[in-house]
């Protein structure tokens, strides 16, 4: 109960802080990375709740980022909408991503692991080569440049941070609540063992795609927004082959198939690649010295940083308690509480 | 349960770090505006680094630092040394919209200059624009850039829809028997190449000269190879090629050597203005005769331009002929900007946009510089070069300082 | 409708639970299964027999919806359940363990027993909390029968061999299937597991739960089982009580004269990996 | 119609170029079931040396292999050794996805830093030189590049299928206990096994530099067409990669006559139908692990 407790209380404070985050930090360049982050905690938290919890690793997600950037700026420019109007559009773009991830799915999802893998990338790589060559809908090359948009200067990005943290908490709080419900325990049996699954009745099929569609709609959502406050979608910038590696990379590094891991990964890398990448001094070192960081991290903590935590811990405790009171308790403790525990190890 | 507070304890302590070292970010920097008499004057840019517009992104730094160390030499602007900060986008819209946001909001430049190519400028302008800031630049003419009509871009380089009009003209002037009887228009999928490729073709039908291909490519094609083969296959007398870098045009080249084809014309719209980049890819046996439309070219005759080509040459070696147009799109930038603060004696954003807005003609290793009311450079001059024997010459329009067209062209490999 | 014909179907022993009619299955040029028809009465034990591969384990895929059958049919209370998906056979109640245990090693041991519920709550929300109270109860009790509800909160993955084959019968159960396929349960355990396992077995037997059994060991089989089907090269050679079988020269000749003795030792040795 | 049979011609001159650079990859992708990103990036390194070697050496780059192969295959055995082999469990497979991507970044950082972002091309006399046999020119560079496919294709065959150690290669493949059981190193077979599938792009890298200009940025276009080509061959296949090469390149080039801009999208829409149709790929045999 205490930890219940304790745990509402770092959620409240944590969303505490993202609400009045610009409004302390006020300065444009600041609040724009928060927002880039922010869209990155929801894509990764998304991805995370199919790929992390399925554990079929999709690097198609690309596809509904793209396709909600440019669903949202063709029904601005076409209906001539501005200002606030336009941030009214990302349900719709977060269904069309939804609508899309259906035929995706029941077409990616018959095949695994590696050929599934695979699959993403083809797919994906067709609705590039539909941005480029649709020219009438898309503007092919050069893209859909977003209006204008006459927001006080000083206070120009609130309304896109605020856009971005509303996309993120839900898809966060989504994460979590498939996390614990049947659905995301029929998702973890797929990835464990998804034959085994069908034979304990497991509609796996259904809930694959359940979980594709659902996790399509927040990437398709920041999709739109991006496009909002960047002022362009481009077949090269919306559909990103390296978006999806990124967000893998967040996902992997807070720790695949946790609610937490994405949000942390995201916190981590998207500032850090944001401030580093734009550095000019320091060449094409930097370029090296970023993937040797990620390498070192990825094999010091290769199950990401949250499992790896909570690993270390829960051993920590466990000697303690052994000290403490020996076996009998903490078999005692196992027994009652322990499959709250050990799903956080999980 | 401890376990959970730890949890969300690292979470919290990652973020009070990492807004922390945000809060840092944008409180270490002091102003570096023109608040002192003789303090620097900052000047920001976003440039492409890495990723695909990496090789015009480096030679837009090249011209960005050379024109800084010029006017840094001639007594910086209005007394002010001038210092250039730039940040790298790894041409990416996203990031290049960020990097204006730092440059303006943290680095606090007193001016911003633009990126390489319309897909960054585009955005990048829209920053400048939310700050008042003026964007003065070299590489960003689609016209996407200036449909949106912001009152703050300037493009000091040519328009390009019609940038073969001089070719055409020089073909026009032909005795109707010299003329190419036939021509192929192949072309990329790009916002500059396909109008230029079009407004080509449809000049020279009407000149009689007949179009036996055209068709739209991708920006990267990756089987160049069957694409030339289906050109040479026609054995047109004349090929202009909408191309946007090296590669493409190295493709064609090659395939074209392959399958023994050798036009009597072989225009590409972008790529052999690289100069030395365009000489490494194709080979020094396999120039001759290429042309190129641009408005600048490393052997001109403006004197502005003689002193860049030569300090370019100091400092990084080469010949004139292998310096990279785009060195001198971003030179004429700064040439632009040191004569609107000059003028307006004055570091304000706002003057300078209005006084670039006055129609008045100013001057840069590029040639004359007007701009419209959005921002285009209506005084820019075409010109067509051409490869000779590893030269590279101005051939047309024909005048004074114009090398004879080679024509029809040189057998490749020699 | 497959029903009424069930009903109506004459019969002159009470209708079996488990009934497979010629299945034959062929992979590339082996032929696995030949017309093999086997017969399960409701509420007895039934045992597997034959040789390494002779088909037994093909036969449990195809009854479970792992292969698809060639030719044949299967029945389960005279309902036509052939080539059905996994999910379906599961859920109209056939239970099965696998040779090689399959558990869900990532997920605790709760939450594996929470899956093989999952698909009775039929709740409009699928992102309800997994598992009622009455089914965490029913879950717990189980892991509780069979001895190991203290490592309920592990990771299944970190659970003894043994271990695992007690799960897997525990979390096949939580369905509460009308009828429970075991591949090998005592396969590659130690004696007095085996022993625990047995008595389990005729525990749930005894309360009514119909059992067939894939098992090597013949000391297992001949003590649990009611009646025993032989397979050998795809088809049944022989079946009846377990000491008609025992006695039956084509099984002597089939299996169990060069069989018995290496099948005894695996059995001690705890190896038990070889392939039926 | 009469650009037909050059769209051929092209198509199999170019997939021989794509069935070289694929090679490896069946190895790494197919064989040991690691999804290696770097493998595009790999092909340009490899390039980048064949290139430096003539430039500054003025070595042929044909003969410029016999010192490229074995450093592609330091390069990859050492890849092998310090990263891959550091992966276990159950998302191995999606790792090796991120550490190989990181690997790439590192690879393309350091060739930024030495050759610079312009783009190059290996220049050398049968580059662009060829013969003319029934009406169709056949430059000698893509008869070279289907030559080396063809020993590259045959010597992992052979290795193998026809080797001891190609059968510790598969042993090790198909379960890495069992193969440690009966004494095989397994962490040096999986070095030599990395170290091949790189080593072989040493020859892709040559002819693919010879063929197009490059630059640091080149690797990832490839990539993800090698991949396909991999996937619809099927998985381990070693004869399924180079005729799946063949078929999407022919395919491409078909296209080109009509739409080249469409002509990409041959390989994806043709990996997705065929995967529709048969999951496994044109070649692939059923998996015979069921998780």
């Amino acid at each position: 109960m205490i930890a219940s407790g304790l745990r509402f209380g770092g959620v409240a404070a944590l969303l505490a802080l993202g609400i009045v985050f610009p409004l302390v930090f006020t300065n444009p360049a600041v609040t724009s990375d928060a927002i880039y982050t922010l869209i990155f905690v929801a894509a990764a938290s998304a991805w995370n709740t199919f790929s992390g919890y399925s554990g079929y690793i999709s690097l198609g997600h690309a596809v509904f980022f793209g396709s909600g950037a440019y669903l949202t700026g063709i029904a601005t420019l076409d209906w001539g909408l501005t200002g606030s109007q336009v941030f009214l559009l990302l349900p719709l773009a977060g269904l069309v991503g939804a609508i899309i991830a259906v035929p995706f799915g029941l077409i990616a999802l018959r095949v695994r692991r590696h050929t599934f893998v695979v699959i993403t990338i083809a797919i994906f790589f067709i609705f590039q080569l539909m941005a480029y060559n649709l020219q009438s809908l898309t503007g092919g090359t050069s893209g859909l440049l977003a209006p204008t948009v006459n927001f006080a200067a000083a206070t120009y990005n609130n309304p896109f941070y605020y856009a971005a943290l509303v996309i993120a908490v839900a898809a966060v709080a989504v994460s979590w609540l498939i996390r614990r419900s049947r659905f995301g325990l029929q998702l973890r049996a797929i990835r464990d063992d998804e034959d085994r699954a069908r034979g304990l009745g497991v509609r796996t099929m259904r809930v694959k795609l359940g979980a594709f569609v659902i996790s399509a709609v927040p990437v398709a959502m920041v999709g739109g927004l991006s496009w909002y406050f960047t002022g362009l979608i481009d077949p090269s910038s919306g559909f990103d082959p390296l978006f999806d590696v990124a967000v893998a990379l967040m996902a992997f590094l807070g720790g695949l198939g946790t609610v937490a891991g994405p949000v942390l990964g995201a916190l981590i890398i998207e500032p850090a690649q944001q401030y580093f990448q734009g550095q000019v001094s320091a060449g094409y070192l930097f370029l090296m010295l970023y993937g040797a960081l990620f390498l070192v991290v990825i094999l010091v903590l290769p199950r990401g940083v949250i499992p790896t935590a909570a690993e270390q811990i829960g051993k920590w405790r466990d000697k303690r308690r052994e000290g403490d009171g020996g076996l009998a308790g903490h078999r005692l403790a196992a027994a009652g509480a322990a499959p709250d525990r050990a799903k956080e190890l999980a | 349960m401890t376990l959970h507070r730890t949890r969300f304890l690292s979470v919290g302590i990652t973020a009070a770090v990492l807004s922390a070292a945000l809060a840092a970010c944008s409180s270490s920097s002091s102003p570096t505006g023109g608040s002192h008499a003789k303090s620097p004057v900052v000047i920001g840019a976003s440039l492409s680094l890495t990723g695909d517009f990496s090789a015009d992104g480096q030679a837009f730094e090249r011209g960005y630092e050379l024109w800084a160390k010029d006017q840094n030499a001639a007594g910086g602007l209005l007394g002010h040394k001038i210092v250039l900060k730039f940040l790298n986008d790894a041409s990416s819209p996203t990031q290049a919209v960020a990097n204006y946001q730092q440059l303006i909001n943290v680095d606090h430049v007193t001016f911003t200059i633009g990126p390489f190519s319309s897909l960054l400028t585009g955005p990048s302008a829209q920053v400048a624009h939310r700050y008042g800031y003026a964007l003065i630049e070299g590489a960003g003419g689609a016209p996407s850039v200036f449909a949106t009509k912001l009152n703050n871009v300037f493009d000091v380089s040519l328009p390009v829809a019609a940038s073969t009009l001089p070719l055409i003209n020089w073909i026009a002037s032909l005795p109707a028997s010299k003329r190419p009887k036939t021509a192929a228009f192949p072309t990329s999928n790009d916002p500059f190449t396909q109008p230029q490729i079009q407004f080509a073709m449809a000049r020279l039908t009407k000149l009689g000269v007949k179009a036996v291909y055209y068709k739209v490519f991708p920006e990267e094609p990756t089987q160049i190879k069957g694409i030339a083969d289906q050109v040479a296959a026609k054995r047109a007398d004349m090929v202009v090629l909408g191309s946007t870098a090296v590669p493409t045009v190295q493709g064609f080249t090659q395939a074209f050597i392959q399958a023994g084809y050798n036009p009597k014309i072989f225009l590409a719209t972008a790529g052999p203005d690289q100069g030395a980049a365009y000489l490494k890819a194709v080979g020094h046996l396999n120039n001759d005769g290429v042309m190129v439309p641009n408005a600048w070219y490393g052997g001109s005759p403006n004197p502005q331009s003689k002193k860049m080509v030569a300090e370019y040459i100091a400092q990084y070696g080469g010949t004139a002929s292998g310096v990279n147009a785009d060195v001198a799109e971003a030179y004429s930038v700064g040439q632009v900007l040191t004569q609107a603060v000059n003028a307006t004696r004055s570091l304000s954003n706002a003057k300078i946009i209005a006084y670039l807005h006055s129609a008045v003609t100013l001057s840069s290793v590029q040639g004359p510089v007007r701009f419209d009311s959005v921002g285009e450079n209506l005084a820019a001059t075409a010109f067509v070069f051409q490869w000779q024997k590893n030269n590279f010459l101005q051939v047309l329009p024909p005048g004074a300082g114009s090398a004879a067209v080679e024509y029809p062209k040189a057998p490749w490999g020699k | 409708m497959t029903m009424t014909e069930a009903a109506t179907a004459p019969s002159a022993s009470p209708a079996p639970l488990l009934r497979t009619e010629s299945v034959s299955k062929a992979f590339g040029g082996v032929q696995a299964l030949s017309g093999a028809s086997i017969e399960v009465g409701r509420g007895t034990i039934a045992g597997l027999i034959g040789p390494n591969g002779s088909g037994k384990t093909t036969l449990f895929n195809i009854i479970t919806g792992y292969a698809r059958a060639d030719s044949g049919q299967v029945y389960l209370d005279g309902r036509r359940i052939t080539n059905l998906p996994p999910e379906r056979v599961f859920s109209l109640g056939i239970g099965r363990t696998f040779q090689l245990t399959r558990i869900f090693p990532t997920m605790t041991v709760f939450e594996n027993m929470l899956i093989a519920g999952q698909h009775k709550e039929r709740s409009w929300n699928p992102l309800a909390r997994a598992g009622g109270a009455a089914s965490r109860r029913h879950a717990m009790e189980l892991l509780d029968f069979v001895g190991i509800a203290r490592h309920a909160g592990a990771l299944a993955q970190t659970l003894s061999y043994g271990q695992r084959k007690l799960l897997e019968l525990a979390y096949v159960l939580v369905a509460d299937p009308e009828i429970v396929l075991l591949d090998e349960p005592a396969g590659g355990v130690n004696p007095s597991l085996i022993n625990t396992i047995a008595g389990k077995i005729r525990e749930l037997n005894a309360a009514g739960k119909t059992f067939l059994i894939v098992e090597h060991n013949m000391d297992f089989v001949m003590g649990l089982c009611d009646r025993v089907m032989v397979l050998d090269y795809g088809s049944v050679i022989a079946a009846g009580p377990p000491a008609q079988v025992r006695a039956d020269p084509r099984v002597l000749d089939a299996y169990l004269g060069t069989g018995e003795d290496d099948d005894a030792q695996d059995g001690d040795r705890g190896a038990g990996h070889e392939g039926a | 119609m009469s650009q037909l049979p050059q769209a051929i011609t092209d198509g199999i001159l170019g997939g021989a170029v794509y069935a070289l650079m694929a090679a490896g990859l069946t190895l790494i992708f197919g064989v040991m079931d690691i999804i290696n990103i770097a493998q595009g990036i790999l092909v340009v390194l490899a390039a980048y040396l064949s290139y430096a070697l003539s430039v500054h050496l003025h070595i042929d780059p044909l003969l410029g292999l016999l010192i490229t192969v074995p450093a592609m295959f330091a390069v990859g055995a050492a890849i092998e050794w310090a990263f891959m082999r550091r992966l276990r469990g159950r998302e191995r497979t999606a790792m090796s996805l991120l550490v190989s991507y990181a690997v790439a970044v590192v690879i393309e950082g350091a060739l930024y830093q030495v050759f610079g972002a312009n783009d190059v091309a290996i220049q050398a006399p049968y580059v662009n030189s060829g013969v003319h046999v029934l009406g169709f020119d056949l430059p000698y560079i893509y008869l070279i590049g289907a030559g080396l496919a063809v020993v590259a294709f045959a010597a992992i065959y052979l290795l193998l299928y026809r080797t001891t150690f190609g059968r510790s290669v598969r042993a090790t493949m198909q379960d890495k206990v069992a193969a440690r059981l009966i004494g095989i190193n397994v962490n040096r077979v999986a070095a030599i096994t990395f170290g091949i599938g790189v080593g072989v792009t040493a020859a892709g890298g040559m002819v693919f530099g010879a063929t197009n200009a490059f630059s640091p940025n080149s690797g990832y276009d490839l990539i993800s067409r090698l991949l396909s080509i991999v996937i619809l061959g099927g998985l381990g296949s070693i004869g399924g990669a180079a005729a799946a090469a063949l078929f999407m390149v022919t395919a491409e080039e078909v296209v080109n006559i009509w739409q080249p801009v469409w002509a990409t999208a041959v390989y994806y829409a043709v990996l997705v139908i065929v995967l529709l149709v048969r999951p496994v790929g044109i070649f692939g045999k059923p998996e015979a692990r069921s998780s």
